[in-house]
């Protein structure tokens, strides 16, 4: 859910900016120099996940998977989807320069948020309980987005509440959908991989 | 040998370019008939995996008709109904199997054509049976060698049971003893194949007609080693 | 439409946008980067509708200057209207005012459609001085730009990774969905879909990582020790400053604009 | 062919197994001297890639000794130096250039070594034009071809002026023309190499000995090609 230049006040603009930018800076922190092909390489996986378009009856959403991310790199996954929001900015125009800020923490919050939620879950011993736990994340961290969102929105003026209000019902679809793919994904890693769980975060 | 007169595959006049690159098919002409087992043979970067993608509609031609099963092939739903009837088997085995482990990835495929779950359980394993493969159903396809790799996903193309195989270098990638055992497994498949391979002695032995991608376009094998001898 | 953007979305590995050559080209990367956040600063905070049309008209020269593919400047501007439009549909009914008009006893207000429209107007002008201005240059120069301006140098770094296997990832990405097409799959609305791409996701990722760690094994054999370079010389010609101080200029009168509407 | 009489490299009694696999690499010996271009053979899967990225401790050894230019190596420390002698073509050139700029790339080696930028600048050029590829300077990476690929990765390796080349399958996924061209730049290299390749007609034009590794350890091609003779 990206939010254009323009809708929201300055008030809200700025403090999405300084929370971002502390969120980014404690990511870096904790990134270090040898992980920058892991999490570069990720960053573009989150990236292709934008592009998977999925069918909902006659349109159709595309995928975030931000609680999927998060469960991997927790606070890392700021700096990685602020580089790749802003690559959708200028390339692709998807919502605008200034909300960056507010649109990163939208996204890149909730995937924390899941990581420490989800953090035991995810790496219980029964890949079964740990998918549940990982669709958990995944629609939780939709969940909070579109929360976040809302906010946004509302804290922007009077007149955005009603747009406010409608966006949590608009993303009930995506939170399912989500939910269900994160589960497989986790499901399929646990069994493939699952060094990679426990290993692949800091 | 007698073919039934009706093409299962036609290709009339295929041609293809990809972007910010020369054309790599040029009026390539083609037709595959009931039990052929149809080699062609080319260079690395001919245009081989090309041909057989833009045949099952994964690409989509510049110009040319795609006919199978006798209706000619143009939107993506008419392609997909050929699909379901010519399997193709991919370069790399790694591309194909995603799911975590054999029998998900052997059963994707009833359950896509709309087969129950129970179905398609019992349509792998009898298919994972007759290949050899029983006992693998819980293997993880990841951690699979390549020989066996191989091996699951011919199982996941054949348990569509297509009337035509497309093979893209099924003997890649693997040693004599893997080699030998497909071998012997495609030639007692009664369905018809077109087969991409580099290997010589492989396609000797399972071709009834070699065909070569030179340059754009499909000639007989042995003309142009003709060529090559009278040159 | 949504579809013709997914396609220039799947194909993209950071590549400018499809443009001829121009003089903005010759004009220094920084410059552009510092620009174009400057003018989104200023319209973005305008108040009236003077300094924003006539920053969109601002914006419309530089996308002329810059000989943007039209087409393809079009679709990725379409795509952010189709959302405003909804913008456009609902703010009328919330924001008090005159009436307009009145539907089902909601009335609709003009200041409510002006406020819209000028929301539109920003963030259409915001866009395209940043497609003119800065996607006319690759992915890697833009960062290398970022690098010269002091941004982190890991997130720079993060950045240029991203952009280097973007590409590799995403031919992973289509080979493996080819593969599943080739064995009829269709996305359909239901968990059969689901499950697959999530399967489909989880490889990807898997697939990545392992990649990861061989990249990160190559770098080792070539006595890594945990610093990245980056080479090249950004130089400030002449022809950039004029640029900056011309583009500035521009930019405090729309400033000036904004002021005076606020006096009146 | 008199061979100076210390290896350059030495591996005795190597041994390999993945976790949760059998043993992939059984009692390994294997020497390599000046002058040397030695080709290992193997079927996918025989474990090459596993030997080499053993042999510059990229993993670690289960069992056995590895010793470069004399040295017994087994600390990441020790390695570290080995590395620097001896260069590794990775299979995949993707993994091995991650730098966005072709430039960067070559110097990424020498910059690590503690040149300055601009003698890493200098020697990167002089690499690349010694190898035929001026002009590709400030080329993007990801925007090559896979024979110049090849070729940028052979430089970024050159670069470092190492005393023996290790390269793993180079001539995967090139074309004839870009396969002869490194043919005749790996022939007239000096240094030692060990090359991993399926390509019989490349290893013969190259190799100075040729070894097979099967069931996890290393022979001579032609012993094993005897005894495929004579069964
Ligand atoms: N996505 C792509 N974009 C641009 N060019 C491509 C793409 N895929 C393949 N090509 C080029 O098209 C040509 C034909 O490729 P193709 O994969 O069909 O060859 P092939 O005959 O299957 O080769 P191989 O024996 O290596 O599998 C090659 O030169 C290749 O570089
Ligand atoms: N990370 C890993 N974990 C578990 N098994 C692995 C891993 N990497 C490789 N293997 C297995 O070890 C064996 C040897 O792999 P290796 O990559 O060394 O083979 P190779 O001879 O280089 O094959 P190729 O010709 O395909 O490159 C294979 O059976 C492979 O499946
Ligand atoms: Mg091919
Ligand atoms: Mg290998």
């Amino acid at each position: 859910m990206h939010i254009v230049d323009g809708a929201l006040s300055s008030p809200v603009l700025i403090s999405g900016a300084v929370l971002s930018a502390i969120g980014v800076f404690i990511g870096l922190k904790k990134m270090d120099y040898d992980h920058l092909p892991l999490v570069g390489v990720l960053a573009s996986v989150f990236f292709i996940a934008s592009y998977i378009h999925l069918p909902l009856g006659f349109s159709s959403v595309h995928l975030i998977m931000n609680g999927l991310l998060g469960i991997i790199l927790g606070w890392v996954a700021f700096p990685a989807l602020l580089v790749a929001l802003l690559l959708q900015v200028i390339f692709f125009g998807f919502g605008g320069l200034l909300v960056l800020g507010v649109n990163t923490l939208n996204i890149a919050l909730p995937a924390v948020l899941i990581y420490y939620l989800c953090y035991k879950g995810v790496r219980n011993d029964s890949p079964k309980i740990a998918a549940i736990w990982g669709a958990v994340g995944g629609a939780g961290a939709i969940f909070i987005t579109a929360l976040m969102v809302a906010f946004a929105l509302a804290l922007s003026g009077e007149s955005f509440v009603l747009a406010a209000k409608a966006v949590l019902p608009a993303h009930i679809p995506i939170m399912v959908i989500e939910g269900f793919v994160s589960y497989a994904a986790v499901y399929l890693i646990h069994t493939v991989k699952p060094e990679f769980i426990s290993k692949g975060s800091n | 040998m007698a073919y039934s007169n009706k093409p299962l595959i036609k290709i009339e006049d295929l041609n293809y370019a990809y972007p910010r690159r020369g054309s790599v098919l040029n009026a390539v002409n083609f037709a595959l008939y009931e039990g052929e087992k149809v080699v062609i043979n080319g260079d690395n970067g001919a245009g081989k995996t090309t041909l057989l993608h833009l045949i099952v509609g994964l690409k989509k031609a510049k110009k040319g008709k795609i006919s199978g099963f006798g209706e000619v092939c143009e939107t993506e739903k008419e392609f997909n109904r050929l699909r379901v009837k010519a399997g193709l088997l991919f370069q790399d085995p790694d591309d194909q199997l995603f799911c975590p482990t054999v029998l998900e990835d052997v059963m994707f495929g009833p359950l896509n054509l709309g087969f129950t779950k129970q179905q398609a359980i019992e349509k792998s394993i009898r298919t994972l049976t007759s290949l050899g493969m029983q006992g693998f159903e819980s293997r993880i396809t990841h951690q699979l060698s390549g020989g066996e790799k191989r091996m699951i996903t011919l199982a996941s193309v054949l348990v569509m049971e297509p009337q035509v195989l497309i093979l893209d270098e099924p003997t890649n990638a693997l040693d004599e003893k893997a080699k030998a055992r497909l071998l012997s497994v495609l030639k007692a498949l009664p369905q018809a194949m077109i087969i991409i391979s580099h290997d010589k002695s492989f396609s000797e032995q399972l071709a009834t007609r070699q065909l070569t991608l030179k340059e754009g376009s499909l000639v007989d094998t042995e003309a142009t080693n003709q060529t090559i001898a009278v040159a | 439409m949504s579809q013709s953007l997914e396609h220039s979305l799947t194909s993209w590995s950071g590549q400018a946008l499809k443009h001829q050559n121009s003089w903005i080209d010759g004009i220094d990367a920084r410059v552009r980067v510092v620009c174009s956040t400057l003018f989104a600063l200023v319209v973005v905070s305008s108040h009236s509708f003077t300094p924003t049309l006539l920053g969109l008209f601002c914006a419309f020269l530089l996308v002329k200057a810059s000989k943007l593919n039209i087409k393809r400047t079009l679709r990725r501007v379409v795509a952010m209207d189709l959302f405003m439009l909804t913008l456009i549909c609902i703010l009328p009914f919330t924001t008090p005012g005159d009436a307009m008009f009145t539907v089902f006893s909601l009335t609709a207000s003009w200041q409510g459609l002006l406020h819209a429209l000028l929301i539109t107007v920003k963030a259409n002008a915001v866009l395209l001085v940043l497609f003119s201005l800065v996607a006319t240059m690759s992915a890697s120069t833009l960062g290398h730009a970022l690098a010269h301006l002091k941004v982190p140098d890991k997130l720079v770094h993060l950045m240029l990774f991203m952009v280097r296997y973007l590409d590799v990832i995403s031919q992973e990405y289509k080979k493996m969905r080819r593969a599943m097409q080739a064995r009829a799959f269709v996305l359909r609305t239901n968990r059969h879909t689901w499950k697959s791409i999530g399967y489909l996701f989880g490889m990807l990722l898997i697939r990545s990582v392992e990649r990861a760690e061989r990249i990160s094994d190559a770098m080792k054999c070539r006595g890594f020790c945990g610093r990245y370079y980056l080479n090249d010389e950004m130089k400030i010609r002449s022809i950039d400053w004029i640029f900056a101080i011309v583009f500035i200029s521009f930019l405090i009168l729309l400033i000036g604009l904004n002021i005076d509407g606020l006096f009146k």
